[in-house]
């Protein structure tokens, strides 16, 4: 399984993303979910969110999630952008794509890599106002 | 041994500190690295029910034996997307 | 729930589709899926599929998946664009957006069009060699 | 009254056939159309268990009533996407 993790302090460009995805002939989905910063944290109105990292262990700890998906389907390609630093409202923070055979299994790792990610990768938030 | 401690997002406010450095008997684990720091920073030790260890880039148990040179870190429930 | 139903022999543009996507600050997800022509149809390799369709069948079809998305969870907007005639081995046939306050009813919303859409929409699709 | 019908997807081929009319009694139903038409066309008959039928552009069972100015149309299993 081809896998690409970028952390990045700069916006996410996902029509350049799109445009750049690489996908085999044997290949017929593949699943994107864009998480955006909402304008609201526990009923606050937030201009933005701070996202600051623990960087190396957010590598290790993507990469025994990498491993565990390729364990579990046959995903071809696995591509995940997180930002880091001030993310405006609006503007994603989160972005991934899932390359699969099926559109099932490709639905299935997105969010298992998601709901994971939530789990055990050092990145924290702060809203600012 | 020597331990370095990193603090990560709130709990370097909480401790008012982003990382420093324990000496401990060899053989000392996790556990005992945790009671030497909430005796020193008593908001840290409220927060233990809610506290992430990492030593490296691995997650650890309360049991687990530290080593000389070992990097720990301690930080809250994690918050990606 | 606002909702756009493109039934087109062109391309699909994904970049431009999502450059295109219009997202109020309460919401904090978009899901994509591109369904994409895959190189073999039952163990044969093909070149092509040609996608034939019973248009207003089809609209009518789509928009009572729609009601029931909207029934079912808090969906701001769906895009669906589905490709007639010819589409050749790794172009997309099909592409959804979903876009809603967070992940899970994204991706619930996104996978219940389609299996509905696979049930009842009224399109065809025959292998070309 | 009149029927209008039309087939879709491989149906054309198997009936050699895009449309035709159909003259019925009044009252008849889906089935007695459909009985009629599997006469004309045994390999049509053939596929009734896989056959989905439309009045209009919603999908109807074999009791339902047609009236005269009807559109019905009949199709295998469809494969969107």
């Amino acid at each position: 399984m081809k896998h690409q993790l970028t952390l990045t302090p700069g916006a996410i460009d996902e029509p350049a993303l799109i445009a750049a995805r690489q996908m085999s002939a044997g290949m017929g989905a593949a699943v994107y979910f864009s998480g955006v910063v909402r304008g609201s944290e526990e009923d606050q109105t937030i201009s933005a969110i701070e996202y600051t990292a623990f960087a190396q262990m957010v590598e290790r700890q993507f990469h025994l999630i990498f491993d565990q998906i390729e364990k579990r389907w046959p995903i071809e390609s696995l591509r995940i952008v997180h930002r880091l630093g001030v993310v405006k409202v609006n503007e994603p923070s989160l972005w991934l794509e899932v390359v699969a055979p099926h559109r099932g299994e490709a639905f299935a790792a997105g969010q298992f890599l998601i709901d994971e990610m939530k789990r055990t990768v050092p990145i924290w938030k702060k809203p600012l106002p | 041994m020597t331990i370095r401690v990193q603090f990560w997002s709130y709990f370097k406010d909480l401790t008012g500190c982003a990382d420093l450095t324990e000496e401990l008997p060899e053989g000392s684990t996790v556990h005992d690295l945790l009671k030497r720091l909430h005796a020193h920073h008593p908001k840290l030790a409220a927060m233990q029910n809610s506290t992430l260890i990492a030593v490296g880039v691995d997650y650890q148990g309360r049991s687990h034996v530290l080593r000389d040179g070992d990097e720990v870190s301690l930080f809250p429930p994690v918050q990606g997307g």
